[in-house]
């Protein structure tokens, strides 16, 4: 498979996304710069964190202007493979291809911290390496990841099973204790925690490695 | 010159984190008679004088980008300038 | 608003607001120019001949310091130092202080303590790998001091993690003398794939000057001055030399220079970032050490504000831009390159071969002046040092500790802020952008791995001021040791240093003998364990109200470890572990 | 009740890297004709009705915490709510 990164000016963990990909999968990686028209001959499409035009006005807010987001559309639309981690998925929100919107952490201050956080929903293209409610340590870094949404989408997450992470711990106020939903066909999926840097035991877990093995292999059920 | 101030202020059912903290902290300055602080956004924009149709672009630039519907509310003044 | 006259400078002795004494005007008057300076260049000498730019109290000091071993590649005098660590890499790293600013708006100036450090190390053509930092505040009694704790280390953070630089570790430090004059001090650590790197010099005639970065505004004009100044009570207010960050540019601004430098290398004769005193102080020095002269015209500056005067854009700290040298057949390439990352760069001069600073402005030469005056013709002074009466009157003083309850002791001193646990500030630094961090803060060490080696670089940032109110020698002494244990315990081979000397007011002879005697004891131990001093920065002047802060050099040291598997950490591993103490 | 509207903005020697950032993102948008944008903080402060010395307190709680003299300056309104 060949995964696309896309790059917009102030992402900084597109090549941590890069090699999660190239070394964790061993799969074909390309950078996308934002200012590209097409997505041609990619299969699924990555969103890196990072603080796009300074996470200026709001987090994500800009770069839903840029070139690139057209084709991201296109894509989501056709029902390929979108994936937005911390920054990439609050631009997914500001897109309005993920419902809700993330806002500033509980606690108004930024955190990282390797969190605990529990698989909500492993039924997808993104988790079907991971047991039914597994528990898994991801890192986070965010100071807007606040998951915040309305009573009426939230029950519609939950009918849908869109909630596909969530926390152990809430530790940035987030409804429900919300950190990754999917959209209701399942093929875009935004979440706050990095899975690309919880890829090697070395830097403190390798628990993010199932969910880019999912992406090449997504028929393939471990849970028996 | 038409200078256009916008005002963008969480809705009600948003927590406003900022404002908590900064309420906090005007309380630990010895000011406890505060009961409320909300913090929102402000922005000044400048446009020439002959702008047609000023109002109906102020409304979509505040739409798709000033605020986001999901969380903010936004109102606006659109006053001369030099 | 009509500038000053040259002889209104003179008559009214305007120079000596800007920090420049009689005798040092009558030198450049007399000496160097053998006319009066008019308005820009008596702001220029004045700028250039602070301590902050020229170390002139602290370079006779800063010479007792080993900066030699058989890794160093470039020592004292670049923007930063660079040891080889074998297969042709080479790690690069610097400290800074930005006390001054910090204490005016804390925020800002923390985070763009934190900007420039990061130039300093791009613009050496080495890719940052990491963030450390050093902070020392009043005690936390009350909102003041924590508004400003807070507000330092959101601004540390805002910038690293918005620029994507993990902050690996630091310290924190609370004690009385810092109330009103706290400590930041920023380091970073690069890493350059290949032994060859760019110096900051303009040589070659003809070759040309190029702008890039963000445009220039009326910010920090007298920065590098006001941070060679005390504070006093009413100085305070009146002070408004600070500059804002935009950690979004230098992202782009960093991407940029170490592409260009590693692809294009051959473009690029030389590249220097805008520090303190920004374009006077980055061309002057470019030129200087090359042994050329310069010729810039403001016109072609980008500018944010109208109407500025040439004074005004030599000595603005606006900050994010850089400084380059290139070869007039590859500038068509290197202003394309920038602009690719949408970048302003322009040519605003050229190299000359006869050793002259001169600076047009609106088609009028406004600055004709040796260039060498600016830099390497600064006097140096030699303090007079005095030891401090409370060593003399305290040095039969034993200190007891009585101790009735060895528990209730032992959770006081845990319920310190200086002992206690420092996450609730770490916790806001993202110490694992780039997937490398192989230990996070709240270790002995922050170590980073080298991507594609087995190796990793483990770093640390320690002073003890008190010790070095104590005994400056042997304070010195110790903040090295103590800096050298924990590479050690972290798995590291010490390879060198860099430091953060922070200190008051050096023409206060027992302020100089704190400076003096405490260099002194670094210097020994470096000595000692081969670990040469490459880098670093002076922040005197630290006073308020003509109380001086306790002497508190930083020390920044560097380890590497030549296998991955060999990084320890400090926590207990498991129970029933046989717990040893190693030393005396 | 007291509601207290403050406005804070970078002084114009500043810059305003938000501002800067939002203004070019109104033009990738389509709108050219917009000349200038800045980007401020808006607060709102609700203080008890029969607070001695308001404006004397609302005065020292901008200049210590909502907004910093050296970069930025602040214009408040004080009015009555419910
Ligand atoms: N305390 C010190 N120990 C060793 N070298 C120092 C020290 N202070 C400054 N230097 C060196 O002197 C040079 C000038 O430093 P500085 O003026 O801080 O650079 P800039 O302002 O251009 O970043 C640098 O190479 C720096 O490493």
């Amino acid at each position: 498979m060949k995964f696309a990164v896309v790059n917009f000016p102030g992402s900084n963990c597109d090549m941590d996304l890069f090699y999660a990909i190239r070394d964790g999968i061993k799969q074909a990686v390309e950078l996308v710069d934002y200012r590209a028209t097409s997505l041609d001959g990619f299969d699924g499409v990555l969103i890196p964190g990072g603080f796009s035009y300074g996470d200026y006005l709001r987090s994500g807010a800009i770069a839903v202007h840029a070139p690139i987001v057209k084709e991201i559309i296109r894509f989501a639309n056709e029902g390929k493979i979108v994936l937005g981690i911390c920054n990439g998925f609050q631009i997914l929100t500001e897109l309005g291809l993920l419902p809700g919107a993330l806002i500033q952490n509980e606690k108004s201050r930024f955190i990282c911290e390797t969190v605990d956080l529990e698989v909500e929903n492993n039924q997808t293209i993104f988790t079907s390496r991971y047991q039914p409610k597994e528990i898994i340590k991801v890192p986070i870094a965010h100071g807007e990841g606040r998951y915040y949404c309305d009573e009426a989408t939230l029950q519609e997450l939950k009918e849908n099973h869109q909630i596909i992470f969530k926390y152990k711990e809430n530790i940035n106020g987030s409804v429900d204790q919300i950190a990754g939903i999917a959209n209701k066909e399942k093929n875009v999926l935004g979440m706050m925690p990095h899975p690309e840097r919880a890829i090697e035991e070395i830097l403190g877990s390798d628990d993010g490695l199932k969910l880019f093995q999912s992406l090449i292999n997504p028929e393939v059920k471990v849970n028996d | 010159m038409k200078l256009v101030k916008v005002y963008v202020t969480l809705k009600d059912s948003v927590l406003d984190a900022q404002g908590e903290a900064i309420k906090s902290a005007i309380n630990t300055m010895g000011y406890d008679k505060i009961s409320d602080v909300h913090m929102g956004k402000y922005f000044e924009l400048k446009f020439a004088n002959d702008y047609q149709e000023l109002e109906n672009d102020v409304d979509k630039i505040c739409d798709d980008l000033l605020a986001n519907p999901n969380i903010e509310t936004y109102r606006y003044e659109i006053t001369e300038a030099e | 608003m009509t500038e000053p006259t040259a002889k209104q400078i003179k008559d009214e002795k305007i120079y000596q607001q800007w920090g420049l004494t009689d005798e040092e005007y009558n030198l450049i008057s007399e000496k160097i120019l053998h006319r009066l300076p008019n308005y820009t260049e008596a702001g220029l000498y004045s700028v250039m001949w602070s301590e902050h730019c020229s170390y002139k109290n602290s370079k006779k000091v800063l010479r007792k310091m080993p900066n030699h071993s058989d890794r160093v590649l470039a020592g004292p005098g670049e923007d930063a130092g660079i040891l080889d660590i074998g297969d042709n890499q080479a790690v690069v790293f610097k400290a800074e202080s930005h006390n001054h600013p910090s204490a005016v708006e804390p925020y800002q100036g923390a985070a763009t303590g934190v900007g420039g450090i990061i130039r300093d190390i791009f613009s050496m053509g080495a890719q940052p790998i990491a963030l450390m930092n050093s902070l020392k505040f009043g005690p936390l009694k009350d909102g003041k001091t924590k508004h400003l704790v807070n507000e330092v280390v959101a601004g540390i953070g805002g910038y690293g993690n918005c620029i994507g630089l993990p902050t690996i570790g630091g310290e924190v430090s609370f004690e009385d003398c810092y109330e009103h004059n706290p400590l930041v001090n920023a380091m970073c650590i690069g890493l350059l794939n290949s032994t060859d790197f760019k110096h900051g010099t303009a040589s070659g005639d003809k070759n040309l000057i190029v702008y890039v970065g963000a445009k220039t505004g009326r910010d920090g004009i007298h920065g590098a001055t006001f941070a060679s100044d005390e504070f006093t009570d009413t100085k305070n207010k009146q002070r408004s030399a600070v500059q804002v960050g935009n950690p979004f540019i230098e992202k782009l601004l960093m991407d940029a220079c170490v592409e260009i430098i590693e692809q294009h290398s051959n473009w690029i004769l030389g590249i220097q970032d805008m520090g303190a005193a920004g374009l006077v102080s980055s061309t002057a020095e470019m030129a200087s050490k090359a042994g050329s002269g310069l010729k810039l015209n403001l016109d072609r500056v980008p500018q944010r504000e109208t109407g500025m005067t040439a004074y005004e854009m030599m000595l603005s700290e606006s900050q994010e831009r850089m400084v380059l040298c290139v070869k007039p057949e590859f500038i068509d390439d290197v202003l394309m390159f920038f602009r690719h990352f949408e970048l302003d760069a322009v040519v605003i001069g050229e190299v000359t071969n006869d050793k002259q600073y001169r600076i047009y402005h609106h088609n009028e030469l406004v600055t004709d002046i040796p260039v060498d005056s600016l830099t390497e013709d600064v006097p140096e002074y030699d303090r007079v040092e005095k030891q401090p009466q409370r060593m003399i009157d305290d040095k039969d003083f034993h200190f007891e500790p009585k101790i009735s309850s060895l528990k209730e002791t032992w959770l006081d001193m845990l319920r310190r802020p200086n002992i206690a646990s420092k996450k609730y500030f770490y916790q806001t630094y993202d110490s694992q952008v780039k997937a490398n961090t192989l230990v996070r803060p709240g270790s002995d060490a922050g170590v980073v791995r080298i991507r594609g080696t087995k190796k990793a670089i483990a770093v640390t940032n320690d002073s003890n001021s008190k010790y070095v109110y104590l005994n400056p020698f042997v304070g010195g002494q110790i903040a090295v040791m103590e800096a050298a244990r924990n590479i050690v315990a972290s798995g590291g081979l010490p390879i060198g240093i860099t430091d953060c000397l922070n200190y008051g007011n050096p023409e206060d002879p027992e302020a100089f003998y704190e400076l003096d005697k405490s260099v002194e004891g670094i210097a020994s131990a470096c000595e000692i364990i081969d670990t040469p001093v490459i880098s670093g920065n002076v922040s005197l002047y630290n006073e308020y109200n003509e109380v001086a802060i306790y002497p508190s050099p930083m020390v920044g040291m560097v380890g590497l470890i030549d296998d991955i598997k060999k990084v320890t950490t400090s926590d207990f591993k498991h129970s029933q572990d046989l717990i040893y103490v190693l030393g005396q």
